[in-house]
């Protein structure tokens, strides 16, 4: 019953930067990297996540509303409600692996680092933010043992501009097999447009307005104008969130 | 022995096969209403429109239950100014695939329900399904049309008045004392045909929150719960009026969709179908449907409906 | 901390725990009433008995499906005069275990109804339920009076006329557009209590068979299918009203009765539980109600009535 | 899901008498010894039946109704609707087990002696009908190896008179651990006081009048003034068909 609620408690709380925090729920989740979950808090309301962590079970979560500072506001102890896992994650394919990742995009590509360094495989990941501060857990990557280029808005951190140039400077310097992404929806229709240019495979978890992340209310579609390869009435919560192109 | 033929008739509409996507489910967009139909949908119905936009309600919006799902969207929908281009737009997609389209409308009043259908008749859906029984909005529309005969007699009335010759289905609710009584009433009021059932009114409530798990508290079941309902309210029907019935509720395989069809429907609605089965949960349906006809030596598919009645 | 108090009082009956056997399910004589008190029910109700004797419908009258059971029992009764009785000789087995009893009544006429329910009452039941929502008897009797709030209510006053004063309970159908409507008629013409709910309208049809599986072709759904049915209906009525509810409907476990208690029920009827459980259902819930209490640090079951509109 | 209904094709019919069948259906079924089914035949109704054999799955039918000559017109290949395996079966307790049937009694004991076969148990059947033809099925517990005692109400067969009295014959001669036994509710009654006087632990399978099968209609009490050792309330389909008294 992957769309019901169950009742998890928070375990630890590790605030990232001063509107982001790492939520590391009670237990694991039976999930694969890309999938995500839908988070309830009773009286308040309810929104998808990317689960940033399989086992143990985590969100990253960043503070720009109503709903994500309700989560901040969470005390270790506290309970949370989730739905799922949910949709269709990505599938480690090939040998060398970029990986992009655009604000809190970075959450479902940390447990796909995770994969990719269990099979031995070649990975470069490219973060892109605002500023320094918002450049989301390079360390994650980083700990794994990937190499980890990073662009700002701001020029706070690495280098000044948008993430879509160090990835096509990267594609420029080697050879990748597939490229995985996650991050706004301007930042994945310019990547798709790239990897169509190089016809590189890629996986995007594409994000999308959610209401009943069970496939049947039709509002989390993603139109073709967002990337011309996605099927006819593509739903992220359903079909996805990553849509898989093999060319 | 040829595969058995499946293709069904509602009133002069040709279906190539007996199912039909549930209004409301996934067919939003015409885009939606076209990966349906080329996902071996036999019909696709679009999601419920208004008068005026809605965004619905908040979330959580649905859940799954160990025995269904219970949805509480909120009629969703861009109003029927915007619809109607939705439908034509649709229409121009499922005509080269021969995929009958079936828009559907709801409102407040029975006047508006003319105007709505008026407004949609003009970009000529195959059928109109007249939508009198969501539980989902009773805080904004009070009771719904399909609580009483009168009221819901009234709503096909002003509806048939509008739409010139295009056939309507009006769609019933299951949580009334005499389902056969209503489905007279639309009958004798110039309904087509019947789409029986809408989902039944339920609530969950998640016990550790102490709460109800829909921001709108009750809900629409849907999916394996209501079957029975279904069945029983199809009976009633077909036993009542002579006109098709899409019999809608619980089908999630071939075998649901031919109980259906026994108790009395030439056509089956499909909806929570999608979240059991899947993506091809239409051909999946359709196959099992084939295999079932095969193994008990019907030709035709048109030979069980109604035959629980018949034996 | 001391174990949870799980006492619930209807009015000035008072129960040791909130559990309460459903009406018809398995308590049909003085034997079997004392054995489920015995094993644990807070409260037991009688089969519903009528003016007449009734055998009921031909087999098959009950069958369980995916999600729940159905029946078309067909108000299997001796009649009033041999129930009174049975009532009189259960009453005197049940006194010492301290165990209420409540006697069932239906019948097809206001009049009848207040004549059954004077007869009972002379042996003193501890509380009458008035069963106008039995869905399997409509071709003797036509529409449950439940269908409607004006003839809910006729039932109410003429059973509240004939039975001084031993408190009623009525027993309200699912399907119906609105029942916080019927409640509150009933309540108005003097029930002390609603019972909610019976069994909703349903069908099987075996597909192999071509058939309806009962006898009687449509039956009543019990079970956990029928669980967010009655959640929806209690969540309603205690909106309504502010008589004591017998929630009622799909309730297995202790969480299930937990959500009852939430949505507005001051006890709660078990039935089907006694398929899915087993004999010791009733232990098996209150064990399981207990321990939700204790870990959620409630210190009486009081507590959590109607919780869930109070968040 | 042992309450709903499952089809079953007739796959041998074996005339045992003039009014008895042997019914071979397909398959087995996941039952234990005295365990029973509820049988339908759309159009006609649905009765309880004793499970025969377990594997394959059989039924011994004695027409002597509109129900059991309608099963008894069955073809090979024709269909039943069968509910269960429903109640509780024997418990095969003890080393030497007394077995009596009366009339279609004989049916529930067969699986059972199959069962004490296997654990190599000492066992003695008495069986009881009104003559010669109505005995059933001797032969089933013969060719097991187990001795086969019979009366008959006209003396056709075996001892002239009521199975009682070649149990208490039995009785006398040697030691038993345990009596089995299924028959009409005299007989079972009979051996209720029997068992009663020797202290001897019984198994008795009841018959009643079933609804439901289910245990929720009420209908198949069986009263404490036909054993007293019964306990209150007791439903032959749920609490039963099989009452075991250990004193
Ligand atoms: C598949 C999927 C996975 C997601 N995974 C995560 C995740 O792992 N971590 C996470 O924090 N969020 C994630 N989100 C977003 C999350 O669901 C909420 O949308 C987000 O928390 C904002 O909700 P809110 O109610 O707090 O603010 P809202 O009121 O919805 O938004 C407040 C403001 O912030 C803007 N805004 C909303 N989202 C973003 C954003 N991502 N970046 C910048 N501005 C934004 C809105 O446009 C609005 O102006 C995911 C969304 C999807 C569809
Ligand atoms: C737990 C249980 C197990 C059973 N197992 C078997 C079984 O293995 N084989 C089997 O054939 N039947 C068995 N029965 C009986 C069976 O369910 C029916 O009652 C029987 O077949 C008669 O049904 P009918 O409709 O044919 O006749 P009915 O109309 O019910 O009965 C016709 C006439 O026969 C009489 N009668 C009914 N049953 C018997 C009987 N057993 N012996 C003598 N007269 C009788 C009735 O009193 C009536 O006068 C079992 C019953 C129970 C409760
Ligand atoms: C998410 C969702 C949205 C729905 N929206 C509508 C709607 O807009 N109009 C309508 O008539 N029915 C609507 N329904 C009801 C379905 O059309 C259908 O009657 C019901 O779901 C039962 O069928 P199912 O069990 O196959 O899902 C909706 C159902 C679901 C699950
Ligand atoms: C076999 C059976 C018989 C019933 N008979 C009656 C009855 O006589 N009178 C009545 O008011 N309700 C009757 N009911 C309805 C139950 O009292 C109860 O309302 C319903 O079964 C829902 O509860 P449950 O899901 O716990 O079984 C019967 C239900 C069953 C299953
Ligand atoms: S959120 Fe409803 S279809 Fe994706
Ligand atoms: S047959 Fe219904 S309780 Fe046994």
């Amino acid at each position: 019953m992957r769309g019901g609620f169950e009742i998890r408690q928070v375990q630890k709380l590790f605030w990232v930067n001063q509107t982001t925090c790492w939520l590391s729920l009670e237990g694991s989740i039976d999930a694969q990297p890309g999938q995500f979950v839908m988070i309830w808090l009773p009286g308040i309301g309810e929104k998808p996540f990317s689960i940033a962590s399989i086992d143990p079970f985590c969100l990253l979560v960043v503070g720009v509303g109503p709903f994500s500072r309700a989560l901040l506001k969470l005390s270790v102890g506290d309970f949370i409600w989730v739905k799922g896992p949910l949709g269709h994650g990505f599938s480690v394919d090939g040998q060398r692996l970029l990986l992009v990742g655009g604000g809190y995009g970075s959450a479902p590509l940390i447990p796909l680092a995770k994969a990719a360094k269990a099979q031995n495989l070649q990975v470069l990941v490219c973060l892109g933010a605002q500023n320094s501060d918002s450049i989301l857990l390079p360390e994650a990557f980083e700990n794994l043992g990937f190499q980890v280029s990073v662009t700002t808005d701001d020029g706070s951190r690495g280098q000044k501009g948008l993430v879509t140039s160090i990835v096509e400077q990267a594609l420029q310097e080697s050879d990748f097999d597939t490229l995985f992404a996650c991050g706004p929806v301007g930042m994945l229709t310019a990547l798709a447009k790239i990897c169509c240019e190089h016809q590189l495979d890629y996986q995007f978890s594409w994000e999308a307005h959610m209401r009943c992340g069970l496939g049947l209310c039709g509002s989390c579609e993603v139109p073709q104008t967002f990337d011309p390869s996605l099927p006819v009435g593509w739903l992220a919560c359903y079909d996805g969130p990553v849509f898989c192109k093999r060319w | 022995m040829p595969i058995p033929n499946i293709n069904v008739s509602i009133g002069k509409i040709v279906l190539n096969n007996p199912l039909v996507l549930a209004s409301g489910v996934m067919g939003t967009s015409p885009t939606l209403l076209e990966r349906i139909a080329l996902a071996g949908a036999g019909a696709v119905t679009a999601k419920s429109c208004g008068p005026e936009p809605r965004v619905g309600h908040p979330n959580p919006v649905m859940a799954e239950w160990e025995h269904g799902l219970i949805n509480a969207i909120g009629l969703t929908n861009p109003g029927v100014e915007e619809e109607v281009h939705l439908i034509k737009e649709a229409h121009e997609k499922l005509s080269p695939l021969k995929t009958p389209l079936i828009a559907s409308i709801f409102a407040g009043t029975v006047e508006a329900f003319g105007q709505v259908a008026r407004a949609i008749s003009v970009v000529e859906p195959d059928m109109i399904e007249v939508n009198i029984s969501c539980p989902n909005v009773q805080d904004d529309f009070g009771l719904p049309f399909a609580a009483d005969w009168r009221s819901a007699a009234d709503v096909t009335r002003s509806v048939k008045q509008a739409v010139g010759d295009i056939p309507i289905t009006v769609k019933l609710a299951p949580n009334v004392p005499d389902i056969g009584r209503i489905a007279r009433a639309v009958v004798e009021a110039g309904a087509n045909a019947i789409t029986a059932i809408n989902t039944m009114p339920g609530m969950l409530i998640n016990a550790d929150a102490s709460r109800p798990v829909l921001f709108n508290c009750s809900g629409g079941i849907s999916g394996p719960a209501l079957k029975p309902i279904a069945l029983h309210c199809i009976a009633e029907i077909a036993q009542a009026v002579e006109v098709p019935i899409i019999g809608t509720g619980g089908v999630l395989t071939g075998r649901d969709a031919i109980e259906m069809m026994m108790a009395g429907a030439t056509a089956v609605g499909v909806g929570s179908a999608l979240w059991y089965r899947g993506p091809d949960a239409f051909e999946l349906i359709k196959a099992e449907m084939i295999a079932f006809l095969e193994q008990h030596k019907y030709r035709s598919v048109g030979e069980i409906i109604g035959k629980a009645h018949k034996a």
